[in-house]
């Protein structure tokens, strides 16, 4: 039986004690009616060698086509060692670590990441990981209307170049709690927010401003200026940055001149694969002062009967379990594991090493946009210094051109047509350290390609039929 | 200790390890505007890849985990977590996909979310599955939300209420507030289930619904669930049943036939994908007919031989997104495997064996002379033992206990939850736990009360055999030690 | 620095503690003219993410071929928990257990692993593994040598149907030891060695008879008669058998009146990936009589100060480290890695789980040769029981029916005309339990499809050119 | 201990874990004669996963290793094993690949191996490299058997002698006797560089050749190589290097350029492969031109843009083949992996920080005290401390110093050898220590010392905090208990 340990010795010693004479009896608390009968639609089991090959057809039908989106998760090189630890089985199998002197591992690790998320945020403090970068805005944007004491309204001003996803997701997670989201425009030469538009969408009194530093674009923001606006009108600020960029941005403590109050983002850059989406790990940091309001787990150091130094988990009183409804959130089993992978993938790669990334990725995606600048039609969508990733025009309808260019194993990019039909027919591309010249070469060729013939078909040909 | 920190506190201008280098990589990052950059250099380890394995290769050693140590902790199912699910689920293709990549290049795994939207389904009786929330939590919330979606949608926008029974998990109250509903408490009766009459009492048209485990967190199956529903739904409201629990009667009752509503399953307690520390996890909703158009998305949808993405577009009355990429995965794939190697057999085995393990576990320390919460009635797949007399006799409580148990390699149980039995253990042994793992945990239990009794001082000083003695909590909280800082700054 | 810790002022004061100036100064003891001017040939290092990419393409580039080769190595189902218990860095980067107190993880396993490899061989005693099965073979003929006193010739019967390259790897290593390999013919009906054969081969004395069971060609042996053919001369028996057959088959030590002598075999099947042929992992068994002159290591149970149990190596004295020129060989590093993941693997699978893959692999490779012996032409080459897998005659050069298939990814099977040119054209193949009927189908079809081209091409057409 | 053994002493008619099953296999073998089955099934553990999963998990934490300790074992090059060279060798393309397989379907895995071979020729400076030995013992066994085949070839048949330093390492004489050869060993002088004299004494017409490490076995670089090789080549003999001291002056000195004509490389020591708990190694040999036609075969040649086998038939003058399929492949692709990640300026490096390393903690442990073997000499890599002075004033010996060693979480260095020096230590810290390890062990050496002075008993009875205390070598000798029984068979 899979997983299941027991002798028939077993079961009859233990039925014997129990006082039962067959299994079935334990369940006779259960009004009989209730009880299943079948359950269709659940095939039988199979061996571990079956679902293998199952599972290793099914990851070879989706390919490993060679991939230039972006857009908030960014296939970066992973030291062989990040995951080779984490799945040890002390990691990967353990609980959440309530029974501290139990767990040392784990927590001693989730110290460490918010050691280190503090030291790239430039904040004070981190908790332990939430779901992801868009949930862990949504916790943010809830976090600071608590913690503005300054201004009661529920207001809190979303740029529309933040990334759509997560706009839709903060707008699910916080839409039974009151709280107003104003989308701001973006300047649509630059690609960036001004001033003028926050003060033109903000109207009135708002709690707190999200600053996506860079924003879906990739175009940088003037981080400074607009923290500096918020803050002169009493609203925190919230940043939404990306890890690896912070090896090379200014971090959120720095912004303006109070620094911004609240840093999130995702940090599957730091040692995550794809993977589909997930699991990622959104990471969320503040000021000390909003300790008591960041939801989410919380480690912290002190000392233990020998007075020797040790590791807990802190603050529990914001969390569910202890404070039910009164909570600073519902949120209980975070990312663990990927604390796990992102801490190791942090301490073996450095800030030195974290430059090197987000330089190479840079450059990267520099010389692709510039390559495909090369094609005609093709240009730059927004005139502002981007990081990372950059905006393309194109020629031709973007969902178009991205069918053809997969039919040859191209992921050409992020179409921003759905969400920015403003922009249409535009595109975000992003070439990581680990895409080659060669890479950059067969997606050059491949679009002017595929351009050349999209282009002359708009010509007005008739149809011979 | 040597060894702590030591990452952290080796100097900054050590030379990074060159496998992790970008090479061509240039720090002066062009078109980058100097007022934009970064000025310090962030203080992160800085150590070779031996030091770094080392260092986390040892910390992972001090942890307990499935695999090294039984962990009898209730409401938690610590199980084992197939191995196989790891690996396959990390086959270079499932990594490799982004998660923007097109339905063309999606095909594999989009089979498996579909087939296991499926099984989710037929092994809940529910009507539709949606696999979009990241973990129990985000799915309860998913839940409420849904109750909300549909009474609005109804016109029905007075009921702001959500029932609550006492024992039920703290997330439960905390989802619902969420939600923006307001929270009553339902009493427990002495027997273990829901107090009917104060159900019925607490009913009415500002009834949004009632959140229920069953097997309930006092470790009983509650017998009166079809009058509990039959109550909830003549009030006008719905069922939510907190699917932590799911493991006790997984293919024996399904909560649909019970009468709920909208259910969350924790994949990783009923569905063995791995707890990881404190995650990540998964929390699929299951929902009947009438909540469908609510469920989260993304949904995965069949249409002839191939598959399909279902989005906000698609699916206008949706509550929406719960996360930016549609839910944890990798922990969706683990369960897809795990579910196909259990098969319908092998899930109704799941129930069995963790309801025979969690009676036999009863029934012997009932004998050992341990006092039961709830000694008249079946355990589910855990059970209470209440240690208030150990408590009044030895002047030892239930933390104590806990802390000794770890000196003999055991994982304590779930302490003092559910908050309404006093000096409370939760025990879950699970079904992967052999006779043996049993046996040896009573026989510490035995131990520790006749030490409780004749050395107390024993207990409240444990543990005494792990890496280190009991911690401070309250000075972890009165003296906030939250990261660790480069000297110079503090 | 790859792999190298040090920083530069780590460097500057180790320098000043030894006292020198520059590292090189280290080396002030070699005579300058021989200091290495360059090492062209070496080309310079690359980062983990490039040779990453250049392992990824070469190992896409080999393909996964739908394989129905045995000979000797098998695809077996690995049970995940295997190599992920083993690659744990405790296993993976602990020294040979000389300190026990700090090696009692892998000294439990040595003696685990002796423990499993004599209840499947039911002999006494095991060593802790050779380096391949073949090696092991060298080893046993060596050993039989050495331990019989009542046989003074150094002749050992060799039969023509064990492997290959089992005869030459022991030929090459036992060549200087004044070892005198005589080889036995095999019945060309049966496949087998016959008593009569023996006979005539051996001539006058010899100090010990290699029964391979099954054999090469998957025929199973009378061990029975054999054993006792050979003990009756006062030669030692030398079983050389695959441990998952063992399963079903007799084991070595029930063989005949007294049971095998020793033992030895090829352990890749217990949980080993076919990996191009190593590292594998060779046992060696024999009756407690022997065991002092068993080579290699071996594992023993005793007491520490406090009476508790432990373990530790023993018997060392036998060794290269102790008694040097007089040691039993050579061997000092084995394949204690292998030992590892072959104990985890008969763990998980125990005695019934070793039986089915074992009943399995046999069914599969029936249905597989009856498959093929539908193709006309196709037929068994012998006509006594197998195991596992058959010998097939051809009606087609079996090189170029191989080479046909491989065009179309299928490795047929062993040519066994180059080993045995009297049976040309003739082809081994072998179906472990991995295979489907899918699989099998594939082949039948393919190899139809490549005969009848063949056979047709035999008919005397004239080129046209 | 609970769990030990608990692996074989379950149940044998537990059931069989189905992950592991082999669905639709009968055990009713068709077609296997009866009296040719199996009568009683043999006694391997019956376990559940999860019970065997945790068994070994548990064991692997009672073991030291690099990845989690410092391990100074002279002669041993313990040294960081990539993480990476593990999984890309474990690429499932490379693990599926049968030996037997076509060339056409190989010639990725050839493309890795010639390269290697290039390689380990460029930085050994030898004519020829095969990768066929399966560890450093079989390497050694190759070389000498192909010093013999070139006597013989030549019909110089009458030199049957080898010479041995006797500071070698117990593989040397051991291969040279398995060749057939009679071994005479030369002393070394008190300087640590082979007595010279002695040599000169010793060769003759019998001389077949000499086994050589350098830097020897003592850590000291022999100055007189140069005269050595001559007085050999003058005598007719050829000169066999010893690998396993290759860390030391990789990139910095060639063997080949020293005058050695056959060399061995421990590629688990010098490249880094795994030790695994005792191998799998490889032990690749390089030769000179005139002992090319001799190495064992398989080897890989290119011809164009193809690589092909090469083996008996292609090479009938080669030793012939040392194992089944060729060779320990997946730590050949280990070491390639290791040998590109580091490259030429890498390999030089290794040495460069494998004597630093050395010297300093040379230094340091003369500062403290304690007497170097060599005192004059620079370390190679590795050098030794005698501990005679601790042994006579305190009446501990070296066994009692590595045994509390490992009480402060120091692996012992390799202790008793070389033979030559009394209780003796030999420490190998290599280049992937770091200052502060190195320092630790400074610390501890010395805190023992105080210890030995102190409390002998302390350091008499240890290990005190380790799994066992210290285990008893001559029962387990007299009191062979060498594998389980069950218990009815005694």
């Amino acid at each position: 039986m899979p997983f299941i340990p027991h002798t028939e010795d077993d079961v009859a010693a233990m039925l014997a004690t129990i006082g039962v004479d067959r299994i079935d009896d334990l369940f006779d608390e259960i009004p009989p009616e209730l009880r299943a009968k079948d359950l269709d639609g659940v095939p039988a089991g199979v061996s571990e060698m079956d679902i293998s090959r199952v599972m290793q057809a099914r990851a070879r039908e989706d390919g490993q086509p060679l991939c230039f989106i972006g857009a908030g998760a960014y296939e970066h090189h992973i030291p062989a060692a990040v995951w080779q630890i984490t799945t040890r089985g002390e990691f990967y199998s353990a609980y959440t670590p309530y029974q501290a002197e139990a767990s040392q591992g784990t927590l001693q690790v989730l110290y460490e990441f918010q050691s280190m998320m503090t030291a790239l945020t430039g904040l004070d403090v981190s908790n332990a990981s939430l779901y992801d970068g868009a949930s862990a805005l949504a916790e943010a944007v809830l976090m600071a209307v608590r913690a503005n004491r300054k201004v009661k309204s529920p207001r809190v001003l979303l740029p529309r170049n933040l990334h759509p996803a997560y706009r839709r997701t903060v707008r699910s997670i916080v839409r039974h709690q009151g709280i107003e989201l104003v989308e701001v425009p973006f300047d649509r030469a630059g690609g960036h927010t001004t001033v003028e538009q926050l003060e033109a969408a903000a109207g009135g009194e708002f709690a707190a401003l999200v600053i996506p530093q860079p924003n879906f674009f990739g175009v940088l923001e003037e981080v400074d200026e607009l923290t500096d606006w918020a803050h002169a009108r009493n609203a925190l600020v919230i940043g939404v940055v990306n890890p690896v960029a912070l090896a090379l941005l200014s971090p959120p403590g720095d912004w303006g001149t109070a620094g911004a109050d609240i840093a999130c983002g995702e940090g599957q850059p730091l040692g995550m694969p794809l993977a589909s989406g997930g699991p990622y790990l959104g990471f969320l940091c503040c000021k000390h002062a909003f300790v008591r309001q960041l939801p989410g787990r919380i480690a912290g150091k002190t000392l233990d009967a020998d007075g020797q130094e040790g590791f807990t988990l802190t603050l529990q009183a914001r969390e569910q379990h202890i404070r039910r409804s009164k909570a600073t959130s519902n949120i209980c089993t975070n990312q663990g594991l990927l604390v796990t992978a992102a801490t190791i993938h942090m301490a073996l790669l450095g800030a030195e090493g974290l430059e090197r990334v987000a330089a190479a990725c840079h450059a990267n995606s520099r010389k692709l946009s510039d390559r495909l600048c090369e094609i005609p039609g093709v240009e730059p969508l927004f005139d502002r210094p981007v990081f990372h990733e950059r905006a393309l025009r194109l020629p031709a309808p973007t969902a178009d051109v991205l069918r053809s260019l997969a039919a040859h194993n191209i992921l050409g990019g992020f179409d921003l047509g759905p969400d920015y039909p403003e922009l249409e027919p535009a595109l975000l591309v992003c070439a990581t350290e680990v895409r080659t010249d060669d890479d950059l070469d067969a997606y050059h060729d491949k679009l002017a390609r595929v351009i050349a013939t999209r282009t002359q078909a708009r010509c007005p040909v008739e149809p011979k039929f | 200790r040597p060894g702590r920190r030591a990452t952290a506190q080796a100097p900054l201008q050590a030379p990074i390890p060159e496998s992790t280098q970008a090479p061509g990589a240039r720090s002066d990052a062009d078109g980058l505007p100097a007022a934009l950059r970064r000025k310090r250099r962030a203080a992160l380890p800085e150590v070779s890849e031996l030091q770094a394995v080392r260092h986390y290769t040892r910390l992972s050693q001090k942890n307990f985990s499935i695999d090294t140590h039984f962990y009898p902790l209730g409401s938690c199912t610590m199980k084992y977590n197939p191995r196989a699910c790891n690996s396959l689920a990390s086959l270079p293709g499932f990594l490799a996909r982004h998660p923007a990549a097109p339905e063309s290049h999606s095909q594999g795994i989009m089979a498996c979310l579909f087939e296991l939207q499926e099984m989710l389904k037929a092994v809940t009786g529910m009507h539709g599955v949606s696999l979009a929330p990241a973990a129990g939590a985000q799915g309860e919330l998913a839940g409420v939300m849904m109750i909300r979606a549909y009474h609005d949608a109804r016109g029905d926008t007075d009921r702001r209420e959500i029932l609550v029974p006492d024992a039920a998990h703290g997330t439960n109250p905390a989802s619902a507030i969420m939600a923006g509903f307001d929270v009553r408490e339902i009493p427990t009766g002495a027997d273990g289930d829901v107090d009917i009459d104060a159900l019925r009492r607490a009913v009415g048209p500002q009834t949004a619904g009632i959140m229920l485990t069953n097997p309930s967190t006092v470790g009983v199956f509650d017998r009166n669930i079809q009058a509990i529903a039959h109550t909830v739904h003549d009030a006008g409201g719905l069922l939510y049943y907190d699917g932590a629990n799911l493991n006790a009667i997984l293919g024996k009752v399904r909560p649909g036939d019970m009468g709920f509503d909208v259910i969350h399953m924790n994949l990783h307690k009923t569905f063995s994908t791995p707890h990881g520390g404190g995650g990540p996890g998964a929390g699929p909703v299951g929902v009947s007919k009438r909540l469908e158009p609510y469920l989260p998305v993304p949904l995965v949808v069949r249409d002839g031989d191939e598959y399909h993405w279902q989005a906000e577009g698609d699916r206008p009355d949706s509550i929406g997104r719960l996360t930016a990429f549609g839910g944890n995965m990798g922990i969706l794939l683990r369960a897809y495997i795990y579910a196909r190697m259990l098969g319908a057999e092998g899930m109704r085995r799941v129930a069995d064996y963790s309801a025979l393990n969690a009676n036999y576990l009863m029934a012997r320390l009932r004998t050992a002379g341990f006092q039961l919460a709830y000694p008249e009635r079946r355990a589910s797949h855990e059970f209470i033992v209440t240690l208030k007399h150990e408590a009044k006799n030895f002047g030892v409580n239930t933390m104590d206990f806990a802390k000794r148990l770890l000196d003999y390699g055991y994982h304590a149980p779930t302490t003092y939850f559910p908050l309404l039995v006093p000096e409370c253990l939760l025990i879950e042994p699970t079904e992967t736990e052999d006779k043996e793992s049993l046996d040896g945990f009573v026989d510490a239990m035995t131990t520790i009360r006749a030490e409780a009794e004749q050395q107390p001082q024993l207990l409240k000083e444990a543990p005494h055999r792990l890496p280190v003695r009991r911690l401070d909590d309250v000075r972890a909280a009165r003296h906030l030690d939250l990261a660790w800082r480069p000297a110079e700054s503090g």
